[in-house]
């Protein structure tokens, strides 16, 4: 029973998702390659880490999307797998189709790397399970690339759903993200069958630890790990 | 044969590289400009006869080049 | 150099022009052309030419610095590998170890702020990685012109946008930047870059060809027409290929890099039980494969044969010339194991990279350069890479020209001023641009604390960074500007609870023809020697960037430097934020004259650092580049609130608060910790004097008993904040 | 007046993006592609005869769309 880090070439935050699984939590990590055609065995759940998947060029994980390992990410998912996709990892997600909607440049044109205060929308069930709903946390953002969009049907299906995870605090006029411009202040939105597949811009890896200026990330890993061992849901 | 993929997104999603564009053309001077629009160019040589190279394209379009959700595209095939 | 070689070598008489003229146009002077001639014996082909040409650069040989460099303290306890390889290593404890280097990217970033930004990022993270260390924390030091020069603002987002966007994306965290503005720097704005990478004591690489029959391999990108050259090659006599511009700036690919450094620390950790796969390694920086060919077999003492075929290139009809010179990013040369190849060649291509062998190493000290199946260059390694001229240029005394001190109506208005110029005001905008804390170990960044500290993977150790250089002080005295810089660095390193290990240094001056700025040169080495002696920090790398000038207006001198101190046990260093209620204090000696006392800075560091690992000190900042009301506001900013301040009986107000003259720092101090802190200090025999304390929402500063001035602090952050973005929208100040 | 400019990477300088879209086009089976160039499509709207706003085109090129020293710029004024 462990945790896939998922390693895209590109990716930087394979190492730090799984210091933090080991070192925060003490739970194990192992990496699954981009290249690989399958999770390793007793995987029982996923992170899509942050960095660069394929140099993010034309589009944040667009070949990252289209990469082996993703079918059967894909196949982990459907059967109500959880998957937890930060940063890149959310960019991914979107462009595989497990999430809707797609990450836009920041409304700025400028990269943010700053502590982002969130509201946790859809706590207390699944992967966010340890959070309280309304709960606020803190967590760090860095990219260039979070403006969460989606029309405005989905948008409202993803609220009427309860699937928006968590929301940035900060809002400009219109009600969206003021440090990127992500609609309706989405900063992370749940999916897959049972809403066992999350995604978000910020990162709860660097917040795992007192000496990383906090802990509120790993609230959030807890909960994956936890929901892959919950008994009788154990993937294929 | 020489063919080109133009990713635009689409007129209902904000661009806001567009909008970064416009503000400094302004701040230069060019006051007239309006609606700046930032797209994509994508150039590549294939192999084939024209009209099974415009399916091709845009099976490659499909597939990677853009996304369905934000962007439209046009392919064109040179002469 | 016989005969035989010699004949199936392609002649200079194809050409045009003379050799001689040959030599000036790619800017080797009419005696270095001669010593070159001497050196062969004959006179040396076009393709020859251009290798001396390239070897003997100023950038590549150091011919005008080289024998006072040599005056800098480079050896220590530590020290595991000092200048002369891609970077100083530093052991720091528990067989680990650091590799650190900080180079120059002025020029191109002038002219393509963006990529000339990135690719100076790219190189120094190469020369790190190049040593067998994971890079784990970025610097840099930015100047550009003043504010309101029509340029400045695109340059700043131009290259501000390129460091981000080449270190994000490779992913190492850019933890401190220096930025500041002047018109001194308006034509020549300074890039300069550092990276720190962390390895086992034990795994040093270096790059060195040795071992004859061994393969030559190329790895990474494949070769372009970039960087040829540029001006120079203006005029193309030499091209073969079609006539076209050729591209002076080259563009960076980080994603590449990534996967390059990826595939170099899988080959550096491969096969341990049979001693590994590799020989040597070296980053393709400047002058390409020339300078790697000649350095690495000039290392060895051996020869290498280079089939230049077999160079993967992405363009037609590459040239001997244009592939011994290009400057294409992402590439390293490597020397293997025999036999090894095709296990070196499975790691890369695990990371969908190009690994092409295209060489062997030789016994004859000789670099040979085949092409079409001839020879096309013979040349000795290590007269071209160690026995370049040097030249000890005349200098003089340069004039001191110290910056007439600003006239202000009030006091009140005088700090707030000051306090809100550009050179002062925080960087938040700067450094929200870089990722600072990917790798999930960085425990303290220049954005909100005195130097940087990151974790040491693995380990409860640290090191702390800064890289430092008022180049106003350098003009006002360039040895005094000097020996400050590498003070700055110290006390702030200590200011975290680190103890200085090492430093490294690029001098960024203007044209060293001219005594004057020579002079300025030979003495800003000499200051940094004095300091290092001084604190016991040695110097392990460096660069040195000469012609930082336009029509023979030079920048300010600029020697930055790089300080690097190491914390044993990172929990120690980190302190509570600091929260109202707080005491404040300044720690130190009031100002005692232009010269600033080094066993007095000394002093101060021991007890900045003890204070810190004792848990006395929450905050601390030294009292520099703008005095001391600058070094409470930054205070007051990272508290996010108010303070009350008492001004300590320096002198008068305005000198007190101004003076850049003091070796002091300000720290905030738990009031329960007070009389220990107090204590500590005066055993150390080091001045201590209550200040004040944090609080309320206004920055307070009263002076013998009476309030000076008093600002409300949102409007004050409000007000600091808004400078940069200010400068970055082109508005005037 | 609608017009626009594409600007491109002179054909000697390096474009990782084209290099990474020509590879991953090749992995999805596309095996013919060759010579893929990323380039980027300004649309715009401006004000004023054909003529005058090709010249101005150029311009907003010169100072900013583009830099010469990697880039090279085309400018069109639709009918
Ligand atoms: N100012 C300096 N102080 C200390 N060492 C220096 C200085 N300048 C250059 N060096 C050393 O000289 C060697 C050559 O430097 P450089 O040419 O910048 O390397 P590269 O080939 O990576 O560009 C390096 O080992 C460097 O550390
Ligand atoms: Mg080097």
């Amino acid at each position: 029973m462990s945790t896939a880090v998922v390693t895209f070439p590109g990716s930087n935050c394979d190492r730090d998702c799984a210091l933090a699984l080991r070192e925060g939590l003490g739970a194990p990590a192992a990496r699954a390659w981009h290249k690989d055609h399958e999770l390793p065995p007793g995987t029982t759940s996923v992170i899509l880490p942050g960095g660069f998947s394929y140099g993010d060029y034309l589009r944040c994980g667009a070949m990252a999307a289209l990469s082996p390992i993703m079918a059967a990410v894909k196949r982990f998912a459907d059967a109500g797998g959880p998957v937890l996709g930060i940063c890149n990892g959310f960019q991914i997600l979107c462009e595989a189709r497990l999430l809707p909607g797609a990450l836009l440049r920041n409304h700025d044109g400028l990269f943010h790397c700053e502590d982002a205060e969130l509201e946790v929308s859809a706590g207390g069930a699944g992967m966010l399970m340890c959070f309280d709903r309304r709960q606020r946390i803190t967590l760090p953002i860095a990219h260039g690339e979070g403006n969460y969009t989606a029309d405005a049907a989905t948008l409202d299906r993803l609220e009427s759903e309860g699937r928006v995870a968590f929301r940035y605090v900060a809002r400009d006029a219109q009600g969206n993200g003021a440090v990127n411009g992500a609609q309706r202040g989405i900063a992370g939105i749940l999916g897959g069958p049972a809403g066992n597949v999350v995604g978000l811009m910020p990162h709860p890896e660097r917040r795992s630890g007192a000496h990383l200026h906090g802990a509120d990330g790993l609230v959030l890993l807890r909960g994956l790990v936890a929901a892959g061992q919950r008994p009788g849901e154990v993937r294929p | 044969m020489r063919a080109r993929v133009i990713v635009r997104l689409k007129p209902a999603v904000l661009d806001p590289q567009g909008e970064a564009v416009e503000r400094a053309l302004r701040g230069l001077g060019f006051s007239g400009v309006k609606n700046v629009r930032v797209g994509k160019l994508v150039e590549l040589e294939v192999a084939g006869d024209a009209g099974l190279v415009k399916a091709e394209l845009a099976a490659m379009a499909d597939k990677l080049l853009a996304n369905p959700v934000i962007e439209d595209y046009q392919v064109e095939v040179a002469g | 150099m016989s005969a035989a070689t010699g004949s199936t070598l392609a002649r200079l008489q194809d050409t045009d022009l003379s050799a001689v003229e040959h030599a000036r146009d790619m800017g080797l002077d009419d005696a270095e052309y001669q010593r070159a001639q001497q050196v062969l014996g004959r006179v040396p082909n076009k393709v020859e030419l251009g290798c001396f040409a390239a070897m003997w650069s100023e950038h590549c040989s150091y011919k005008s610095s080289r024998v006072h460099l040599r005056r800098l303290p480079t050896t220590g306890p530590r020290v595991l590998v000092g200048p002369g390889e891609n970077a100083g290593v530093v052991d720091v404890g528990e067989g680990w170890a650091v590799a650190f280097k900080v180079e120059s990217h002025n020029h191109p970033s002038y002219i393509e702020p963006y990529q000339g930004a990135a690719t100076g990022v790219g190189g120094i993270l190469r020369d790190v990685f190049t040593m067998g260390a994971r890079p784990i924390a970025a610097m840099n030091l930015l100047r550009f012109g003043r504010p309101e020069h029509p340029k400045t603002a695109a340059l700043l987002a131009g290259v501000v946008k390129g460091i981000g966007g080449y270190g994000n994306c490779f992913g190492v965290p850019t933890v401190y930047s220096s930025t500041d503005f002047d018109a001194r720097y308006d034509g020549n704005i300074l890039v300069n870059a550092f990276a720190l990478g962390v390895l086992r004591a034990d795994a040093i690489w270096k790059g060195t060809a040795s071992g004859v029959g061994n393969p030559v391999m190329y790895v990474g990108a494949k070769t372009g027409r970039d960087g040829i050259h540029g001006a120079t090659m203006a005029s193309d006599s030499f091209s073969e290929g079609e006539e076209q511009e050729r591209p002076t700036v080259q563009v960076g690919d980080p994603f590449k890099e990534k996967l390059l450094m990826e595939a170099c620390m899988e080959l550096f950790a491969a096969a341990p039980e049979q001693g590994g796969l590799l020989v040597g390694i070296q980053d393709m920086g400047a002058a390409g494969l020339t300078s790697s060919c000649f350095e690495m077999a000039s290392r060895a003492g051996s020869g290498v044969r280079i089939d230049l075929d077999r160079v993967p290139t992405r363009e037609q009809s590459m040239s001997a010339y244009e592939l011994m010179l290009s400057e294409s990013q992402e590439r390293m040369l490597l020397v293997a194991k025999r036999g090894c190849e095709d296990a070196v060649r499975a790691i890369f291509s695990t990371w969908d990279l190009d690994c092409v062998t295209i060489g062997t190493v030789t016994d004859d000290g000789m670099v040979r350069l085949v092409k079409g199946g001839v020879e096309v260059a013979v040349l000795p390694a290590r007269e071209l890479a160690d026995d370049a001229p040097r030249y000890e240029r005349p200098f003089a005394a340069p004039p001191a020209s110290p910056a007439p001190a600003p006239t202000w109506s009030s006091i009140e208005i005088g700090a707030r001023a000051h306090v809100c110029s550009p050179a002062l005001a925080p960087k938040s905008w700067i450094y929200r641009r870089y990722d600072r804390e990917v790798g999930a170990g960085t425990l303290l960044d220049g954005s909100n604390a005195a130097a940087a500290l990151v974790r040491i993977p693995h380990t409860q150790r640290a090191v702390a960074m800064a890289l430092c250089c008022v180049g106003r002080w350098c003009s006002a005295d360039p040895r005094e500007g000097a020996r400050r810089a590498l003070i700055e660095g110290v006390l702030r390193t200590s200011c975290v609870g680190a103890l200085p290990i090492g430093a490294t240094d690029c001098l960024n001056y203007g044209n060293p023809r001219v005594p004057e700025v020579m002079g300025s040169l030979v003495e800003g080495i000499e200051g940094i020697r004095e300091a290092c002696l001084a604190l016991d920090v040695p110097v392990v790398s460096g660069n040195v960037s000469l012609y930082n000038s336009t029509d023979e207006r030079a920048i300010h001198p600029t020697p930055a430097v790089g300080v690097v101190g190491l914390v044993e046990d990172f929990a120690k260093a980190l302190a509570r934020p600091a929260r109202a209620g707080d005491t404040m204090a300044v720690i130190g000696w009031p100002p005692a004259g232009p010269t600033l006392d080094l066993g007095r800075v000394r002093r101060l560091g021991e007890l900045l650092r003890a204070m810190r690992l004792e848990g006395e000190s929450l905050e601390a900042q030294p009292v520099m580049e703008g005095g001391l009301v600058s070094t409470l506001v930054e205070l007051a900013r990272r508290f996010g609130g108010g303070l009350f301040a008492s001004l300590p009986s320096w002198g008068d107000a305005a000198s007190t608060l101004h003076s850049e003259e003091a070796v002091a720092a300000a720290v905030v101090l738990p009031p329960e910790r007070l009389q220990e802190a107090h204590q500590r200090a005066r055993v150390a025999d080091v001045p201590f004097e209550v200040l004040g304390a944090l609080g309320g929402h206004h920055f307070v500063v009263a002076a013998e008993g009476a309030p000076l001035f008093e600002w409300a602090t949102e409007a004050l952050f409000a007000d600091l904040e808004a400078v940069i973005p200010r400068i970055v929208r082109g508005e005037r100040a």
